[in-house]
């Protein structure tokens, strides 16, 4: 995983486009949905899931997890609760505000 | 030779779905169908990932089986169990373990490569790395802490164990502390600045593991620190600023591990959960330095000295009887006593002798933005009759009786003279009423922690006790008259 | 400027970035400024310019310009034309829209 | 070893440059500020580019100072020269040199890497390098050849030289052709697909460079195609597509000479294009398929058969005195005649006798959106009189007399009955005033060659004669009262 100069600025290129894109997504939220985005968003941080992943499979010495590898471990069921837990909360959330509008439209 | 491009593009996939999950979640048609995009994109992220490790050969199966087992449990179990007023808590609880999450990959990447002598020698590669490492460590635990507090800030305060209980079964309550000196504000500049030194240092010896752990108890101390001052009411806006931290934590383990889909999403988080704060803080009439600097709010309860008698269940039944117009204010009080259900069947009583009836929902009514939305839909009301409050506020001079269940602040009248914590804070102004009626179980203070003169004003009725259990009173009193 | 794959992905991850970028850009114009918005966007789009100045500088052969040096020299001006043109031109309008407003508020 | 990155960073801060200044281009306000951002981040990626080669060795200098001098020429001198009614025209003449010049890069490359020997053998950069070549070119050439025809289109037609010259002094002119037979869809669908199809076949025998020129030669004749069919009134939105896929083209040639700020500003430049042109289509009141497919408006100019009595200044005059409200209805023939400040003086006229003077804006009056607020801005008036078609269309009936000057289509109540090429546009409703006066040369037909029965009608005023001409001499005729 040698770092080029060449690779570090092409991610910091995609890191300044997220960014801006990021502004540009959110405009006008009514207060009903603050949060719901704010929780579903908190959902989506915990992509850093990925990297617990990996390091809980490499970071081993001669077969053993060391310390390191507790510590992904750790990272790795921390990320678990926020993407699975804040998914969820988040569906119930919203569930709340529009699936019984729904239910409604379907059963009156 | 193809496989690192194919999972090149299923992380390019999964950001894309992120990025539509974040759009659609801010429109409330789509926002249903934005949080499924979300899930499936982190679906997608996970799958790809585990498929690239399979190809390189799995070692740390147990690890990850048990790891992603234990979370999912964990996660599932506390999304289920969690109550509608214990969310705003939960919330914050998760992004905290986001933050901390990406800090701990970050120590992990450092420790691992120090233990095998893979640092690199000085150089774009090491700069780099460790200034990522520094960052997602600095912001992460800082999210970490800082959650947590905000957490604690939310549930208001704790029953300390093994006391006496009271006279209604409870132990002693004490409040979660809210402190803050102008002078604090330099010790937080301090510690940033010191964290930010240590990253300098880092580079100078990335073997030197000190640092990093210094960085971290800095960075844990100053997300305390952060969030010490700031009262209880501001909390939704610091949950949402640490969302937005918790995001650019998440963008710098992508750094650290070379890895674009957590920088894009990280990043994309980061930057709208900022915008999200800001939002948030205009719906407050706040200003976000004001938010971070000045300390506001749900404090110290004002002891209350003015009496005022209350009245009962039959006689509110009575001056309800033959109206026109009923405006129903829903507040925090209403959702512990989990009344919508007995509020919803009392409208339903209401509508049956003709009373036009709505509901004035303010925005930052209860404890987290769309509290009220929540639970009255909970409650099968229809959504046409919830009403914003700019606009209920042109219908209330028209109204013969407001009820006002559960909600203190957000109908404090004190609010319009500009002064004092709630100063300038937009309200219901149920006060216009012909009649206005507050069911709450004193006369204590809300969370602002200021008294209200509504309650002592003549067209006043108070009706003192649980919200549920006076709503489902007034219920049995109207259909008895 | 050997291409690799990674590179590629890289650069097709900036392009979809990109693109959703723009698409949020605007989102309401009013129709007084669709035509300087218009115009202004294909000044932009003449960043193909940068293609040109590079290849007019390398496709020589033994110091000479050959058929795609030439090509690469129509480019240029083309672009260049584009680019120059298209901001003027932009500038005009908007001066036209409002500057007149500016001046009015200082004079008046 | 430091220096690429400079020049990458450079590259970066001029897309970040572009992006602001295509936002800021999207709101009044910040408009010209957005113009010049963009301007900046040009010019800063030119710098950025120089200083690249300059550090490579420059062997083209005289080339590189060559083109951009005569580049820099000739667009200032256009830019410069233009008339205001002349402005789409230059817009689509410009976007087509901007696809020509994407196309031309493409080719460049790929003749010079046929002639070096640099062909890369069969594998990833082969095939990326030669489709992103022939995207670029198939988008290219369709812009330019699409724009030229644009062009032609927007100027309505053109003069023969060398016949006889009119009683006008004017030579014989021919409108434009617009023809376009339901089976050239066909057509244009199977020259889409044989461009696609040698782009592939390139790829496999990537040395032969009649593909390359067969692509070259059939993209120009789908431009060409694709605008033919389209009537002169829906040009500005085929432009603003032509303008979009300019971007793409620039995007695609960013692949192939792998550099990332052509690829960002292309492709935003391609999106933010096609969300305008979604956005002009809403206000032209039509669908992107039903402008691109259906062949509509600008073409055959209707024989006029029926005739009105013209009215004269003096009378026009008489009418306006003593009247409390006028709307001013511009439209193309102000433009022409650049009758703006007679048009300006006149409503000073009316003003200083306390008439209520407003300016009726049509959303496509004239050749472009925007042309009437840019031409009476210049005329300097008040940006609060310029009224948008729905307002004024409140206050029409209201209204003493509408001043209706170079305009036909915009006021022409057959749009109302919804049927003919002008059905279901909005029109601002000049019929509700009491007095309709109407100036223009002749009773013939204006963009979208219908004839207007508001011009028979009794309480109509024809005012026969060059705009300009005719605004005067209703100044000096209001003087004279
Ligand atoms: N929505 C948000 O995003 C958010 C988040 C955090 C904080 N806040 C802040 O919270 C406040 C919200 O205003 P609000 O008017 O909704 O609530 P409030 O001002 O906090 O007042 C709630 C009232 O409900 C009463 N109550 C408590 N439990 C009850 C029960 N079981 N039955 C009946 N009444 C009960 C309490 O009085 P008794 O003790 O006398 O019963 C209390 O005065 C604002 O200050 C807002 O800034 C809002
Ligand atoms: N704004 C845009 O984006 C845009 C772009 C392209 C096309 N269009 C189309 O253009 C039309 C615009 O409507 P419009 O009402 O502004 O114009 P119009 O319908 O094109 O009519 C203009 C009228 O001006 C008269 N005129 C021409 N030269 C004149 C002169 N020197 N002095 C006085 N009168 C003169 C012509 O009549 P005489 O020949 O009798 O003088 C003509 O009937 C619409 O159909 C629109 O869709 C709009």
């Amino acid at each position: 995983m040698s770092l080029t100069l060449t690779a570090l600025v092409a991610s910091i290129t995609v890191f300044v486009l997220a960014i801006f894109l990021g502004f540009e997504l959110i405009s006008k939220v009514p207060p009903t949905l603050h949060t719901p985005l704010m929780s579903g968003a908190n959902a989506i941080s915990g992509i850093t899931i990925v990297g617990a992943l990996i390091l809980s499979n490499s970071e081993f010495h001669n077969g053993n997890p060391g310390l390191s590898a507790w510590l992904a471990f750790a990272a790795l069921v921390m990320a678990t609760i926020n993407v699975v837990g804040g998914f969820m909360v988040t569906n119930r959330m919203l569930e709340m505000i529009a699936g019984k509008k729904n239910r409604k439209k379907g059963g009156h | 030779m193809v496989d690192p491009v194919v999972s090149d593009i299923g992380y390019l996939v999964s950001a894309a779905l992120f990025l539509l999950g974040i759009k659609r979640l801010s429109s409330p048609k789509t926002a249903p169908q934005g949080n499924r995009l979300g899930a499936y994109g982190m679906l997608l992220a996970v799958l790809v990932t585990m498929a690239k490790m399979y190809n390189e050969g799995i070692i740390g199966l147990e690890l990850i089986a048990g790891g992603l087992a234990l979370g999912t449990i964990i996660g599932a179990w506390m999304a289920i169990r969690v109550e509608m007023t214990g969310l705003p808590e939960l919330v914050a609880l998760f992004n905290g373990f986001g933050g901390g999450a990406s800090a701990l990959v970050g120590l992990s990447e450092v420790l691992g490569r120090i233990h095998n002598g893979d640092v690199p020698s000085p150089g774009i590669e090491l700069y780099a790395t460790w200034v990522a490492i520094g960052l997602s460590g600095l912001v992460g635990w800082l999210t970490l802490t800082g959650s947590l507090m905000a957490m604690g800030k939310l549930k208001g305060g704790f029953y300390i164990p093994l006391t006496k209980k009271d006279d209604r079964g409870r132990r002693k309550w004490v409040n979660f502390p809210t402190w803050g000196p102008p002078w604090l504000n330099f010790v937080k500049g301090s510690l940033l600045v010191a964290s930010l030194a240590l990253i300098c240092m880092t580079i100078q010896e990335p073997e030197n593991t000190d640092y990093i752990y210094a960085i971290a108890g800095l960075s844990g101390l100053l997300g305390i620190l952060f969030v010490l001052p700031i009262g209880g009411a501001d909390m939704p806006v610091v949950v949402s600023l640490l969302n937005s931290m918790s995001g650019i934590a998440a963008a710098f383990t992508g750094f650290v591990i070379g890895n674009n889909v957590l920088i894009i999403a990280g990043s994309m988080v980061g930057a709208a959960g900022l915008i999200l704060t800001f939002i948030m803080c205009k719906a407050m009439n706040r200003t976000l330095p004001a938010v971070l600097f000045k300390s506001f709010g749900g404090g110290g309860k004002e002891t209350v000295t003015r009496t005022k008698v209350g009245s009962d269940p039959e006689e509110v039944a009575m001056v309800c009887d033959g109206i026109s117009k009923c405006v129903i204010i829903p507040g925090y009080g209403m959702a512990v006593s989990q009344a919508q259900h007995a509020v919803k069947e009392f409208a339903d009583l209401l509508e049956a002798e003709d009373v036009e009836v709505s509901y004035g929902i303010h925005p930052v009514a209860g404890r987290m933005p769309g509290h009220m939305n929540v639970l009255l839909a909970e409650a099968n009301v229809p959504y046409e009759q919830l009403i914003e409050m700019d606009e209920i506020n042109s219908e209330l001079p028209e109204c013969d009786v407001a009820i006002v269940i559960g909600a203190n602040d957000t109908v404090n009248p004190v609010a319009r003279s500009g002064e004092g914590p709630l100063g300038g804070m937009p309200i219901i102004d149920a006060d216009k009423a012909r009649v206005v009626v507050i069911i709450k179980r004193s006369l204590s203070v809300g969370y602002a922690g200021v008294d209200n003169d509504l309650f002592y004003e003549d067209k006043t009725m108070m009706l003192f006790g649980d919200g549920k259990k006076m709503m489902n009173e007034l219920n049995a009193a109207f259909k008895d008259l």
